[in-house]
């Protein structure tokens, strides 16, 4: 992706707005590991961390194919360890499965930056940097339950249109849940798609099949959200409101033209792929972060996910993907 | 069979001239008579696949029994009749994209071939007509485009195949991972959104209450059946799917023939591109994620034989309408996606059990019948 | 090889009525029945196989079974040997009544069975072949120097102890396949020993080894069942015959050494045979040259072959098992590349590749039925048209009605039995699938004819028809390249005949210049080349 | 007549070419020489000697080619001796848990069937076999559940296919999703970790400085070696798959030798489960994905006939080194996964070709050898 999407529409940190972390230090080879880019969330993650570190003249990005599998990345990764770089920035497919991987590595002395999805071993990682995904859930609930208190709703119909059925979106949805049962609301119907547009208008086509009247949508990813409002408009239906998630430019420019049914989206931002690389990059060079008072970058950091909604959407712009 | 009477054409006399005689004479007429007679005398494998519309019978009853047991779990929706249309409806559109898919996979497996690229070779023309470049010829080259790259890739393979003769396996899924390759590499991973409101309204637009992508499964299905069952292309296939080497040795270019059934196959993928990419407004290396396996399916449980030779277009229809049908069961159901799978795994069996033993049953019926008329 | 006395052709012209079941008194043996089956009957859907058939088998004779194609022989053995089960009637074995609800339990019970359709594993070996399903073994591990040690063995005593135990069935050409499903019959501790025409794939010199078993066997005792369409077999080498016709026993226990051959014929096809081959044309009618060859060579086939045959002309080519003949009609045929040489129909050179060929008007009926023929679940008009249904076929559309019509005109001319052009090719006989083989090729348009063994399972009247309508192409102008294993057929039916022995042409005559012993002669003093050193 | 070039055997002139004097021309001593060649009177055969042999040795072609490649693009690795070895090591180690799944596919394969519920079979045995109640019995327990779930869930395959008569394609897909339904249902969506020490030393650790993961690989491939060539059971399913009517006229019980199959390739992927929680050192339902293809892909790529009846263990264990060979050889050069994609399209394709290549040329170089040692 990085030949034609200019630097500047990634989410990357511009060199020279904290000068003492820019500055160059000792050059330093991160690697970088995550899945397979197939859809614009990952392609994001790819996208943002490539272009951060050519941002920096003193690091050298070595990036290997996470694969489509655990098994895949665990052999990869073996591959990058054996090339011994400074640090190695991880977002496994799964976090208990590549464990012993990173593990190996943090003992053979490579620090690992662990990516959004964490390894349930400490030692296994240096720094963990992720977004909240049962915080993702939580948001999306807290907005549909207070516009259908606000309208007054008394048993309202929620349809979920989730992702890929692996931890992190049982994680949301266990979110979702529990914000929702705090208005005590439920939900009504969910469908599992794959993070695709075709498996998103599928699944929405059957939804809407099952509730003849929906009140609100949560759907967990705009990027099958385009399939997910593709059915709805096929299907003719507008009588409800829809929450998306992770906060693509498509998305929040919808919420802003406000003609569909997509009124908000709760963030999972990717460019916790940018900030990944530059921490790793300090914490190679054993600098630490210029607005913390610690000498040594933190041990963990979570992203919080945001609304973006209407009123904010112009906020978010930069940080579409 | 006891036909005691000695047969006249034993007599040296008798003009036995096939090349030059097809004229009617009495005797033929006689044999004529005689067939009309044996019509009655209930020959189940007569016409066209009789055999597999005795199948596909079964395959309506399976349908039918999904059907009640929707009516059973869902009775409210169920009462609505026009939801009961709608519904109709949402199944069909949901099978139309796996069902072009599967109409060109039927005739590569009954050729004796098996194409695993079908889900890549859609993914690769929705994201080619999809590009920026793409679209800025506007709807028709959009179409032209995901055809295009639909035979073209069909062709790849059909070369790789007939020509170069790897396995079609092989072939195929090596032409799944490098079109799934080329296609990321052209999205740049994105999803690539289509402007293209002629193109878009084909998934939302419906004429005289029907949505035009069931005219177009119809259209498709229709043409698949005709090809199958009317043409020497047809028969060719058929021929060349039961036995290569007898169809060789027939004057049949089989090698040609083979090529020619993946481009077909293409064909149906790029078709079948331009309806999903419809349906999502958009196109992605990942989409159509596995069709190749649903095709499949569909195609076997509709009758046809893995190992070529036999297969009906009809059946494999009612195999993507019965996967559909399913899928929608359950999302009607509001069942869990775990749930789901085992349920779903446990309907597919019951459902080839249920044809299976209708099948059997109607033979077996038919067979005491025949016997009982014969003493 | 001593030649039949008693020769079909001279059968005479008299119809002869259906007979009631005819028993003749069984003083010929001396054994004790080992096998008695009574009212036997068979159906399958649409079709009454066995109709009670009545059969009784005595230790140590040669039962010869008769009938015409579809008559219901191998459904009769198949039910001895477990496969099918009867729907009714009674199996006597040894005594007692008995069931054989698989073949396991047939084989166990000391029957033994050749198959009319090869029944061997392509991918294990000779050995493995002869011994699949009872295994020398211990512990689950094969014990498989014993069992090449007794492959070896039963191979030499089928004269065949040149064939490596350990080499591939895969590499065998169709003889050596035929001579290893005897083994596997043989490796059995078998009472009964039942074979359905095992001589249809075999030369004239290998029916003698076949014979010399036999004559071993049933000096120890077993009972052999022996089916074959050539009567001067059972003539030479059965000592009882019954006739079966539509599934029914007609006649049983005939002396198969006295009974007239025109009874016999009449019993099968309830009527007589006129003559066997048709008169050929007194006056040199064959026209100009339809095909030429020229030094056609396949290195390890045969080589510089060259050859024409005329218009309205039948050539014959006679030769061993292994010779080169089908490998030489192929490679006219294009279906396979010759190194050298060349292929012209009415003087141009073919392109390669059947396709060419075929534009040409070329048609090939070729050898093995099954593998190189039919597609045995396509109804019985696909199977006749494969070839041809685009010429009925208007803008690719193609036209059932017609095709039928003309399939349904080959059925009745080759008394295809049953006449449904409907069945799938799977149902019928093992002869009857082949009369569809050949008709394929009597649909109008083709020129030339390449015939490969056409005759191989037919039954003696179809064989007549066959021969009326082959010469009928003739005389219409069609030009006939005919393989055949039986030398009488070969010199009955063609104009001209090539003998062939090691891929070589050795010999071309008028078929009126040679006789059978001459060819006989012909042929295997190449067999008997081959040992001397060269 | 061809009277214009009279071919001294053919014309009617030289009629009585005595048969006690075969012409001696240099062609045909070279005919009769290659007919004498192998002995006896009747030399019937062609060589048939290691069809199987021979291309393996195209799959240790393709192979070397592939290292030399890596060698090529990556010279100061491969310089590295010590480097090469881990190397080999780990190809090694990504291709154990493939390779023990494709020995058991193989059996399936060559007995006519295919297994495509494998990956879900060993998610299936993974997760059941890491459950917090299972891993209170110790390894000894997980071993022993993942082994049984494996051989139970294969039998259940193989029942359905053998008495119930399913096509195998549609009883082990709805097999699959069945399955991975159940996991992700026992599992509760999430990944189950391990505790157990010796189940996850099973990956970590090295016996004389080969990983145990691969000794277990070896110690199956040799298994599978011993039952497919020396064993009744091994003979028999040869015959099952390539001839199941003779298979049954020989008194084989083909339906329960069937239902072993299906049975033996659950216990593989039984294994297998171990080997991948152990590696993972956790198990979820969606693990092993995709394996059925892998698995199938590198047993007809290493010589296994799809339509049954034919195959070799090691030409299945080399197809799956050779894909785990271009998987390690894309991670060292870094390749960008679609390029990774389209490369590994080519490279299956290409090796295809190469086999075939040496195949056919090797052959042609024998059959030419026999004809001048002949002469
Ligand atoms: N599996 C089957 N299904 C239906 N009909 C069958 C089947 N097998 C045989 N038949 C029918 O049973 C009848 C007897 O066939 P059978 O094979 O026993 O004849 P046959 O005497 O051996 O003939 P041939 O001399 O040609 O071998 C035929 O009409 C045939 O079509
Ligand atoms: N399957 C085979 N494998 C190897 N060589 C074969 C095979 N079949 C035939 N051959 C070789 O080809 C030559 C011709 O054999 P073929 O059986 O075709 O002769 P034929 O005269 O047609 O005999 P048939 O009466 O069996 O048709 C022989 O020299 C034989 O060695
Ligand atoms: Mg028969
Ligand atoms: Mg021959």
């Amino acid at each position: 992706t990085s030949n034609e999407t200019p630097a500047a529409s990634t989410q990357t940190k511009a060199a020279g707005n904290s000068e003492g972390n820019n500055a160059p230090g000792k050059k330093v080879v991160i690697g970088f590991s995550a899945p397979a880019a197939d859809h614009g969330w990952m392609g994001a993650i790819h996208a943002n961390a490539k272009a951060q570190a050519a941002a920096y003249s003193d690091v050298e990005f070595k990036e290997v194919d996470g694969g489509s599998n655990s098994e895949a990345q665990r052999s990869t990764l073996g591959t990058l360890i054996a090339q011994k770089p400074d640090i190695i920035v991880v977002l496994p497919h799964d976090g208990k499965e590549v464990n012993a991987v990173a593990l190996q590595a943090m003992q053979a002395g490579i620090p690992i930056v662990n990516l959004d999805r964490a390894f349930p071993d400490a030692l296994a990682s240096r720094l963990v940097i992720k977004g909240d995904n049962y915080g993702m859930g939580v948001s999306a609930g807290h907005y549909i339950g207070k516009m259908l208190k606000d309208k007054g709703v008394a048993n309202p119909v929620i349809g979920e249109i989730a992702g890929l059925e692996i931890p992190l979106t049982v994680e949301r949805s266990e979110g979702f849940k529990a914000a929702l049962a705090t208005y005590g609301f439920t939900v009504k119907n969910r469908r599992s798609a794959e993070f695709t547009s075709d498996s998103g208008q599928r699944e929405a086509s059957q939804l809407l099949q099952a509730l003849p009247k929906i009140d609100a949508i949560w759907n967990h990813d705009d990027d099958q959200g385009i399939g997910v409002l593709a059915a709805i408009k096929q299907a003719n239906r507008s009588e409800f409101f829809m929450v998306g998630g992770a906060g693509s430019k498509l998305a929040i420019d919808a919420i802003k033209a406000d003609n569909t049914v997509l009124k908000a989206t709760v963030t999972y931002n990717p460019s916790m792929a940018s900030s990944a690389v530059s921490l790793a990059r300090l914490i190679a060079q054993g600098r630490g972060l210029g607005d913390l008072t610690e000498l040594q970058v933190p041990k963990e950091v979570t992203l919080a996910s945001e609304t973006i909604t209407k009123e904010n959407a112009s906020s978010y712009d930069k940080l579409g993907f | 069979m006891s036909d005691a009477t000695p047969t006249p054409t034993a007599t040296p006399e008798r003009p036995q001239l096939p090349a030059q005689s097809p004229p009617v004479d009495p005797a033929e007429t006689a044999v004529a008579g005689n067939k009309a007679g044996s019509g009655g005398k209930l020959s189940w494998w007569r016409g066209d696949g009789g055999d597999g519309a005795k199948r596909n019978l079964g395959l309506i009853g399976v349908l039918a029994a999904l059907i009640v047991v929707g009516a059973i779990t869902k009775p409210d929706l169920y009462g609505d009749p026009n939801w009961v249309w709608n519904n109709v409806l949402a199944i069909l559109q949901l099978a139309s994209v796996v069902g072009v898919v599967t109409v060109g996979m039927t005739f590569v497996i009954i050729g004796g071939g098996i194409d695993l690229s079908v889900g890549a070779i859609v993914a690769l023309a929705g994201v080619w007509c999809t590009t920026v470049a793409t679209q800025s010829y506007g709807a028709g080259g959009m179409i032209f485009a995901a055809l295009a790259v639909g035979i073209c890739v069909g062709l790849v393979n059909g070369v790789l195949i007939s020509y170069g003769r790897l396995v079609p396996f092989i072939a195929t899924l090596a032409m799944l991972v490098a079109a799934r390759g080329l296609a990321a590499s052209i999205s740049n991973k994105q999803t690539q959104v289509s402007s293209s409101t002629f193109i878009n309204d084909i998934a939302a637009r419906k004429v005289i209450g029907i949505p035009i992508l069931v005219y177009i499964l119809g259209a498709v299905v229709l043409a698949g059946w005709v090809v199958l069952n009317r043409t020497t292309f047809g028969r060719r296939t058929i021929a060349v799917g039961g036995n290569p080497e007898a169809a060789r040795l027939a004057g049949i270019n089989v090698r040609r023939h083979t090529m020619l059934l993946y481009a077909l196959s293409g064909l149906c993928c790029g078709i079948a591109a331009i309806m999903l990419t419809s349906q999502a407004t958009s196109a992605q290396a990942a989409m159509a994620n596995l069709y190749e396996l649903d095709a499949i399916a569909a195609a076997i449980i509709g009758g046809t034989l893995l190992s070529g030779g036999r297969g009906t277009i009809v059946g494999s229809l009612l195999g993507v309408i019965i996967f559909a049908t399913i899928t929608n069961l359950f999302a009607i159901n509001g069942l869990s996606i775990e749930a789901q799978n085992m349920v779903k795994g446990g309907i597919i069996v019951a459902a080839v059990l249920v044809q299976q033993f209708q099948f059997k049953s109607v033979t077996r019926l038919l067979a005491r019948n025949r016997v009982t008329t014969a003493t | 090889m001593a030649l039949p006395e008693d020769d079909p052709a001279t059968a005479s012209a008299e119809a002869v009525a259906e007979a009631p079941l005819v028993e003749a008194p069984a003083d010929t043996v001396a054994g004790e029945v080992v096998l008695r089956l009574t009212d036997l009957v068979k159906t399958f859907p649409g079709v009454r196989a066995l109709d009670g058939v009545q059969l009784e088998v005595r230790a140590g004779e040669v039962h010869c079974l008769l009938g015409q194609n579809g008559a219901g022989k191998s459904t009769l053995i198949k039910v001895l040997a477990g496969v099918h089960q009867p729907d009714s009637g009674q199996v006597e074995w040894r005594g007692e009544p008995a069931t054989f609800a698989n073949p396991q339990a047939a084989m166990k019970a000391g029957i033994a069975t050749i198959y009319q359709e090869l029944d061997l594993v392509e991918d294990l070996s000779v050995a493995e072949n002869a011994f699949l399903g009872h295994e020398y073994r211990s512990f689950g591990f094969v014990r498989r120097g014993r069992m090449a040690r007794h492959t070896r063995q039963i191979l030499s005593r089928l004269g065949h102890g040149e064939i490596p135990p350990g080499r591939m069935v895969r590499s065998l050409p169709a003889a050596g396949k035929q001579i290893v499903s005897m083994a596997r019959a043989l490796s059995h501790e078998a009472r009964l020993i039942i074979m359905d025409e095992p001589s249809a794939v075999l030369a004239h010199d290998e029916v003698g080894n076949l014979f010399r078993i036999i004559r071993e066997l049933t000096a120890q005792g077993i009972a052999v069942i022996y089916i074959s369409h050539r009567l001067e077999e059972i003539r030479e080498i059965g000592d009882r015959v019954t006739v079966l016709k539509d599934g029914r026993t007609t006649a049983a226990n005939l002396p198969a050494r006295d009974t007239p051959t025109r009874d016999l014929v009449s019993r099968m096809t309830g009527r007589t045979i006129e003559y066997v081959f048709p008169d050929r044309p007194t006056d040199d009618s064959a026209g100009a040259d339809l095909l030429q060859v020229e030094g056609l060579t396949r290195t390890g086939e045969f080589a510089d072959v060259s050859l024409n045959v005329r218009a309205g002309e039948i050539v014959g080519i006679a030769g061993l098992v292994g010779s080169g003949r089908s490998e030489l009609l192929e490679t006219i045929y294009g279906a396979r590349l010759p190194e050298a040489g060349t292929v012209q129909m009415d003087g141009k050179v073919l392109r390669p590749g059947v396709g060419a060929a075929v534009r040409a008007g070329m048609g090939m009926a070729p050898e093995e039925r099954k593998s190189q023929a039919l597609l045995l679940g396509e109804p019985i008009y696909r199977n006749v048209t494969l070839a041809t249904f685009g010429r009925y076929a208007r803008l690719g559309f193609t036209n059932a009605a017609k095709e039928r019509a003309e399939a349904d005109r080959i059925a009745e001319t080759l008394e295809l039995r049953p006449r449904d052009v409907d069945r799938p090719v799977r149902t019928l006989s093992g002869g009857n699938q082949q009369k569809v083989v050949v008709g394929r090729w009597l649909l109008g348009g083709t020129k030339l004819l390449l015939l490969d063994e056409p005759t191989r399972g037919v039954d003696v009247g179809a064989r007549a028809e066959l021969y009326q309508v082959i010469r009928a192409l003739a005389a219409q102008g069609v030009g006939v390249l005919l393989v055949s294993s039986e030398v009488p057929e070969v010199l009955g039916l063609a104009d001209r005949v090539l003998v062939m022995r090691e891929g070589r042409v050795v010999r071309e005559a008028a078929a009126g210049e040679l006789d059978e012993n001459t060819v006989l002669d012909l042929v295997m003093a190449g067999s008997l080349m081959e040992g001397a050193p060269a």
